[in-house]
């Protein structure tokens, strides 16, 4: 135990478990997407966000910013932020409706039981894995240094830097934009209707078919964005980056209230928060122990998450 | 809606009919028969390792040590069927509780723990199964209470935290792991040691009984009421409750005899490695579990046997490939193309595009080896065949899901078995 | 204490044994309130479904529970069943307050339901769907089970499975015994859940629309059914929205409107009750 | 007309097998036997797949150029290398002991890899009379367990800890040092020697996790204890990891020493230059002479990357067999008095086994990160 560590430092252990928990956040809201309309697990999302993790590297590679190019300029590098999001964004879009298409639909079709889809996004995931670790390597691949972290402010003592503000807002901005897609537009309304009530949608005409496909391309757009939030704070990725923070991505939408948009993100910020604040008191070895324990202890007092499952159809 | 609806019953009801005649046929030999070809097949089963038969015999690695972890995975299947297939529960840290016997085993038993207690094996294994059943226990107690899918998330993030500690612990023996864990006892005419670590076939048939009692005990169980108690909680919790079912309870019994087993191919694996480490025991160990008992088919003892058959030794076979197994391959695509394409004439009608569909995936299936064998020519030492099995595993992960969905020998045991017992039970029902 | 094989019951509570086909012994003495309910109330955040409803359930009558939609008659179900324990008020079985006991604890007490979208266990045979509720009864556990070496393991399984083909006989569907649930024709499927409730040896057996979706002719034969029952000596609580039926075969009846008791008494008052006529305004008699 | 799409389908089949046939029947068939001599293999035991491929890749591409060297001098008589994947983890271990025991034409075994496998399989090829080299299983019990078998051409980290602790207190003179570790048995090792060695000198430590990319937590201790220098036990990605976001957080000038796990191009690839600059490993390996001055091209014409940890290591081990090959000793038992009795230059250091097994060259240099390479700095012993 080391309280006065965690006393000192606890302004910068926030900041830093903020900006790893919008990365979780974003993470997570495909695992909530996909349930929300499935009751489905998609084990196959954390390779999702690895191959936007990857597409941000070559996109930038085939523009020709290498990893030890000095950073250009700010314009430059808005810029090529902006492509390199787009590209990550549709390629882990594009990744996770081919997931769906060859590993969920036929499934579907066949009115498989729900264990089944677990198995089959299984083998979605160990394919693309290997995939990557074939045409890639299976060493850490490196993206340049595109944001040089400049202190911004502080807060109680903590520094924070330009990176961190750029992934904490991106993400709460990508979440509002989600959020409000969901519950303002057509396509989003379909979305509702399907989670709340399957049946009931496929008689009012929403084609459920397209409504889960829209899901699956939600979250893997998603995903793409947390990917290059990704590869901006860590500046590396490698082709088995996906499974702990597909783990860890998954319990914050569980601790959130796994369904529940908002609470994704609130489940990515305090499992982030939790995880830094708790490896300050008992040591980094102890970080995902502190990660499931916290899980199981808000579980047991909440057990649907802490927002509850949003779209709130109870399962009698 | 309901035309649609009772079309689709119809299809599945032929289908099924058509997937239960082997059973039929089974059933319908005389006793004596079944009782014989029972009695060939476990002798043969005995007989493997000596046989070494050859399209089955892996290149790659020692075949004995294969049928070993085969056989592990097997106990393993069979314990989590208990939780997943019969009772419901959704459990993705079954590792956890392997790795609770493996290393319960270990810290208990070997000369080189920290506890020093040095309990001989046949000690150890008690030991390895009750606390394993306490942890489950331990871990089901504040948990199943929740539902099924947060309930897979605290059972994963189990398996996680019982890895760390190991990691983190000194009395666990931290990231260097514990050697010298002790073996069963048993001499050979000789002398010698039966149990040594050159030779696995003593451990592959101590694994073969287990696998023969763990059976029998599970059968024991699923006949009984707690076994309709199990699947009653699975059909309908709620329901289950309202006619009586103390669910917890059972929930709690299901969670601990899996642990159980767990513990128990965990401790078998721990004496046969005579070393231990946390490597052994990643999480996604439980997901090849899992995967055992989905492909084979969840709620099936047999089903699950032949799903952990294929999840443990697939792997291990592909680490090469050679004439045999190209054989095999094309062999079974044309069978398997034809048992398909009768199946489908008892299904509804299929229009022109699912045959043509039907025609690539065979294609791409028949051409899948070829181009494998041209890997390494196009991407050096990363293509190398070792390299892609578990690609191909993968492949072939999403191909059963699809493809047979109900699993390879689907659960639908109870009206089949039952039709036998409804011969001896209803005159008695009246008397 | 080492229970004794269970010798074989006899009266509703203990219904016919194993096998034995007595005839069961009618209550002997009629009237006598088996369950009280007293000032019931449920509240479910802001919405008041049962409002301080208070009736009784006599020894070996059919009670009716009817009302229009929305009446709280299913909330009241699931109140005695310990599904949603009461917010205020208390319920009395056989003298004793059910308290906050657990589903499963009420089951055991001598309370069984059948429910309003037919709730079998799907994939289990009809017989193994009423052993479960057979089960309800019995103690065999893990240990006893796995070894079979307890003999109190062969006698529960040999009374379960004799109940259980009893019941099955009781609702006249012996020929399904080893069909899977899902697999029964929809009257059948509703017959099953009466037998199931009746494996657990209930005194009150609560019954929830069982006629609903049926047609005239299976529902002529459910009501020879619950007579039959009743006759037999269980004390049945329907829910019904087809007045007809319940006018035909109820001994008293309770309306509910909007969570309040509007009414109580024999079916013939109650067809003459203003309230009753009016909360059914222009709902012919026999629509369901 | 539905007959003919199924024959059709049907003929697209046929096709394909025939087409398979045609060009499957050449390949794949099990390594033959030649003459009395020849046929001859070597196996690699380690990881080819899963998270410890990259190293275990790095290691089978060292042996296969030595052995691919070796046939192309003697392309009548050629040696095979075989691979046995253990994905890093003592699971399958002992079966692909067993396998390599069975097969009769191995007479030698580059690996284990890893401590945690090799604590698996040394004592059934120690029953076996299998003789091995590894280029990477540093674990100091390894040593010490009278197998008769085993042989390393690195040092085991009873050497390395105690250089990397002299070389802190003597050459650098920090007097705040933070020690990290990953909590693997190899890194573990290392931090336990260096804490106790270095005393008070170490004003705080932390454990982190193999496969972490986040170490925010852990940057923060370093920065907030005020250490000059810190100490990582462990492998290069999360020490590249750790690098970085130390740099990034303001850290720059807190100097990394660390061990030959980091010695990898690995580690400029996670850190970045600008932070991988002058970071310190050691290594109880000496920098290759000029007479191995190709080794580096040859690789990196062959694998079309460059070496990586232990590459060199492992053409150094293969060659130990391939000499004895050469100088007639096709037996197991012989070419096991052929490696005992090895002395030679090679690559990276001179060969030479203590009866222990451990290779007698114990010297560890220092090497230092300069401009994304690894430049030899000194020899601390």
């Amino acid at each position: 135990m080391n309280i006065d560590f965690l006393i000192d430092n606890f302004a910068d252990l926030s900041v830093t478990g903020l900006a790893q928990g919008a990365i979780y956040a974003l993470v997570a809201l495909g695992y909530t997407l996909v349930y929300g309309v499935l009751r489905l697990i998609n084990f196959a999302h954390s390779e999702v966000f690895v191959t936007g993790t990857f597409a941000t590297i070559l996109t930038l590679r085939g523009i020709g910013i290498g990893p030890d190019d000095p950073v250009p300029s700010l314009l430059m590098v808005l810029l090529t932020l902006v492509l390199a999001s787009i590209v990550a964004a549709l390629s882990s879009g594009a990744v996770a409706l081919l997931v769906e298409r060859v590993a969920y639909r036929p499934l579907r079709r066949r009115n498989a039981p729900p264990l089944v889809f677990l198995i089959s996004a299984v083998g979605a995931s160990l394919v693309l894995m290997e995939i990557y670790a074939l045409f890639l390597g299976r060493d850490n691949v490196r993206v340049g240094n595109l944001i040089k972290p400049r202190t911004q402010f502080t807060v109680f003592g903590a520094d924070v830097t330009n990176r961190q503000i750029l992934i904490v807002v991106s993400a709460v901005l990508m979440m509002v934009v989600l959020d409000s897609f969901i519950s303002r537009t057509r396509l989003g309304r379909g979305v509702r209707a399907v989670s709340q009530n399957p049946d009931a949608a496929a008689l009012m005409g929403v084609n459920k078919d397209r409504v889960i496909a829209l899901t699956f391309l939600l979250g893997g757009l998603m995903a793409g964005v947390a990917a290059v939030l990704y590869d901006l704070n860590f500046g590396v990725t490698k082709f088995s980056a996906g499974f702990l923070i597909g783990l860890k991505a998954f319990t914050a939408a569980v601790l959130g209230g796994i369904g529940n948009l908002r609470g994704a993100l609130l489940g990515g910020l305090l499992l982030g928060l939790a995880e830094n604040w708790g490896q300050a008191l008992l040591g980094s070895a102890w970080r995902d122990v502190i990660a499931f324990v916290f899980l199981i202890v808000v579980l047991m007092f909440r057990p649907t998450g802490i927002l509850g499952e949003s779209l709130g159809r109870a399962r009698v | 809606m309901t035309g649609f609806v009772d079309r689709l019953r119809l299809a599945d009801e032929q289908r099924a009919a058509f997937a239960a005649w082997p059973r039929r046929w089974w059933a319908g030999l005389p006793r004596p028969v079944r009782l014989g070809a029972l009695v060939a097949f476990a002798a043969f089963l005995v007989a493997l390792p000596i046989l070494q038969p050859p399209v089955l015999t892996t290149t790659g690695t020692d075949f004995t040590g294969v049928l070993f972890t085969v056989g592990v995975y097997c106990l393993c299947a069979l314990g989590l069927n208990i939780v997943v297939g019969l009772a419901g529960l959704l459990d993705l840290g079954y590792i956890g509780f392997f790795a609770v016997g493996a290393y319960s085993v270990a810290v208990f038993g070997s000369p080189q723990s920290k506890l020093a207690t040095e309990y001989p094996w046949l000690v150890c294994i008690p030991i390895a199964i009750a606390i394993s059943m306490v942890s489950g226990a331990i871990l089901g107690g504040p948990t199943l209470r929740l539902r099924g899918d947060y309930l897979a998330i605290v059972t994963l993030g189990f398996g996680e935290i019982v890895r760390l500690t190991a990691v983190n612990s000194e009395v666990l023996g931290a990231a260097a792991g514990i050697p010298e864990v002790p073996r069963p006892p048993g001499e050979r005419a000789d002398g010698t040691r039966l149990f040594t670590i050159v030779d696995v076939t003593p451990f592959y048939w101590l694994v073969l009984a287990l696998i023969f009692l763990v059976v029998l005990a599970g059968a024991n169980l699923e006949r009984s009421r707690v076994g309709r108690a199990w699947v009653a909680i699975r059909e309908d919790e709620d329901v289950a409750q309202l006619m009586g079912v103390p669910t917890f309870r059972f929930k709690l019994w299901a969670f601990a005899m899996g642990a159980a087993v767990g513990g128990l191919s965990g401790a078998l694996f721990a004496s046969r490695q005579t070393f231990i480490n946390p490597e052994s025991f990643p999480v996604q160990t439980s997901l090849m579990f899992l995967a055992a008992v989905v492909i084979g088919g969840a709620g099936n003892k047999f089903g699950v046997v032949l799903g952990a058959v294929i999840v443990a030794y697939l792997p291990e076979r592909l680490r090469s490939i050679d004439d045999g197994l190209l054989v095999v391959w094309y062999v079974s695509l044309v069978l398997g193309l034809a048992t398909y394409l009768l199946l489908r004439r008892r299904g509804p009608r299929d229009g022109p595009r699912t045959y043509l569909r039907l025609g690539v995936v065979a294609g791409i299936l028949a051409a899948l080896p070829p181009l494998l064998l041209a890997m390494p020519e196009v991407f050096g030492s990363r293509g190398e065949i070792g390299q892609l099995r578990y690609l191909m595993f993968g492949l072939a992960l999403i191909v059963m899901s699809v493809f047979r969905p109900q699993g390879l020998i689907p659960s639908r045991r109870r009206a089949i078995e039952l039709e036998d017992r409804a011969k001896e039970v209803e005159p008695g029902a009246t008397s | 204490m080492p229970r004794p094989e269970r010798p074989a019951p006899t009266g509703p509570e203990r219904p016919a044994g194993p096998g034995s086909g007595a005839p069961i012994r009618p209550t002997p003495d009629p009237g006598e309130p088996l369950l009280q309910i007293v000032d019931l109330t449920l509240r479910f955040g802001g919405v008041t479904a049962l409002d301080r409803v208070s009736f009784d359930i006599r020894r070996g009558e059919i009670l009716g529970l009817i009302g229009p939609n929305g009446a709280g008659k299913t909330t009241c179900f699931n109140a005695i069943t310990g599904v949603c324990p009461p917010t205020a008020g208390t319920i009395r079985f056989r003298g004793t307050s059910l308290g906050r006991r657990k589903k499963h604890q009420i089951t055991r007490l001598g309370i069984a339901r059948t429910f309003q979208n037919i709730r079998l266990f799907p994939e289990m045979t009809a017989l193994e769907n009423v052993m479960v509720g057979a089960d309800a009864h019995h103690r065999t556990s893990v240990p006893g089970a796995i070894f079979r070496l307890s003999p109190r393991h062969f006698a529960e399984e040999r009374v379960c499975r004799a109940i259980a083909m009893e019941m099955l006989d009781r609702v006249g569907i012996t020929e399904r015994a080893h069909q899977i649930a899902r697999n029964l024709p929809y009257g059948d499927q509703r017959r099953l859940e009466i037998a199931r409730a009746l494996a657990t040896r209930p005194a009150l057996l609560c019954l929830d629309e069982p006629a609903a979706g049926s047609n005239p002719a299976e529902k002529a034969s459910l009501l020879e059914l619950i007579r039959s029952l009743r006759d037999s000596g269980y004390t049945i609580l329907l829910i019904d929205h087809d007045m007809k039926l319940v006018m035909g075969v109820t001994d008293r009846i309770v309306v509910l409107e909007f969570g309040r008791k509007i009414a109580e008494g024999l079916p013939a008052e109650i067809r003459e009750n203003p309230a009753v006529v009016a909360a059914y305004l222009g709902v012919p008699d026999g629509s369901a | 007309m539905r007959t003919t799409r199924i024959f059709r389908s049907a003929a697209v089949l046929a096709v394909a097998v025939l087409a398979v046939a045609g060009c499957g029947g050449d390949d794949g068939a099990d390594s033959a036997k030649g003459g009395d001599t020849c046929g001859l293999s070597i196996a690699f035991f380690g990881a080819q797949t899963g998270d410890a491929a990259n190293l275990g890749i790095n290691i089978s591409n060292g042996a296969q150029l030595a052995v691919d060297q070796y046939n192309a001098k003697n392309a009548d008589c050629p040696v095979t290398l075989e691979k046995f994947d253990s994905q890093g983890s003592p699971d399958q271990a002992p079966a692909l002991a067993q396998r390599i025991i069975q097969k009769t034409t191995i007479v030698g075994v580059v690996g284990p890899t890893f401590s945690g496998e090799s604590k698996v399989a040394d004592p059934i090829f120690n029953e076996a009379g299998v003789p091995l080299v590894s280029a990477s299983a540093t674990g100091p019990a390894l040593s010490e367990q009278s197998w008769k078998v085993f042989h390393r051409v690195v040092g085991s980290d009873a050497v390395q800890g105690p250089a990397a602790a002299k070389y802190i207190r003597d050459t650098l003179k920090a007097e705040k040092v933070f020690v990290v570790d990953d909590a693997s048995e190899y890194g573990k090792e290392l931090a336990d020697i260096l804490k106790a060695e270095l005393g008070d000198a170490v004003v705080g430590s932390d454990t982190v996790q193999v496969k972490q990319t986040d170490f925010s937590a852990t940057v923060t201790r370093i920065k907030s204890s005020g250490a000059t220098v810190f100490y990582f036990g462990g492998y290069y990605p999360e020490a590249g990891l750790l690098r970085k976001q130390l740099t990034d957080a303001g850290g720059k000038d807190i100097l990394l020493v660390s061990d030959d796990g980091v010695r990898d191009a690995g580690y400029v690839e996670a850190a970045g230059a600008e932070a991988a600059e002058g970071t310190v490993v050691t290594c109880p390996c000496v920098p290759p002479d000029k007479a191995s001055g190709t080794f580096a091209a040859d690789y990196q014409k062959a694998f079309n990357t460059a070496p990586g940890t232990y590459s060199a290591e492992a053409y150094d081990a293969a060659t130990v067999f391939l000499d004895g090959i050469a100088a007639g000793k096709t037996t197991r038992a012989d070419l096991l008095t052929w490696v005992k009795s090895y002395n030679k230059q090679g690559i990276t250091k001179k060969v030479q086994f203590d009866p222990k097994g451990d290779v007698a060259d114990k010297t560890v240099w220092t090497y230092v990160f300069k401009n994304g390479e690894i430049v030899p700095d000194q020899p601390v012993q």
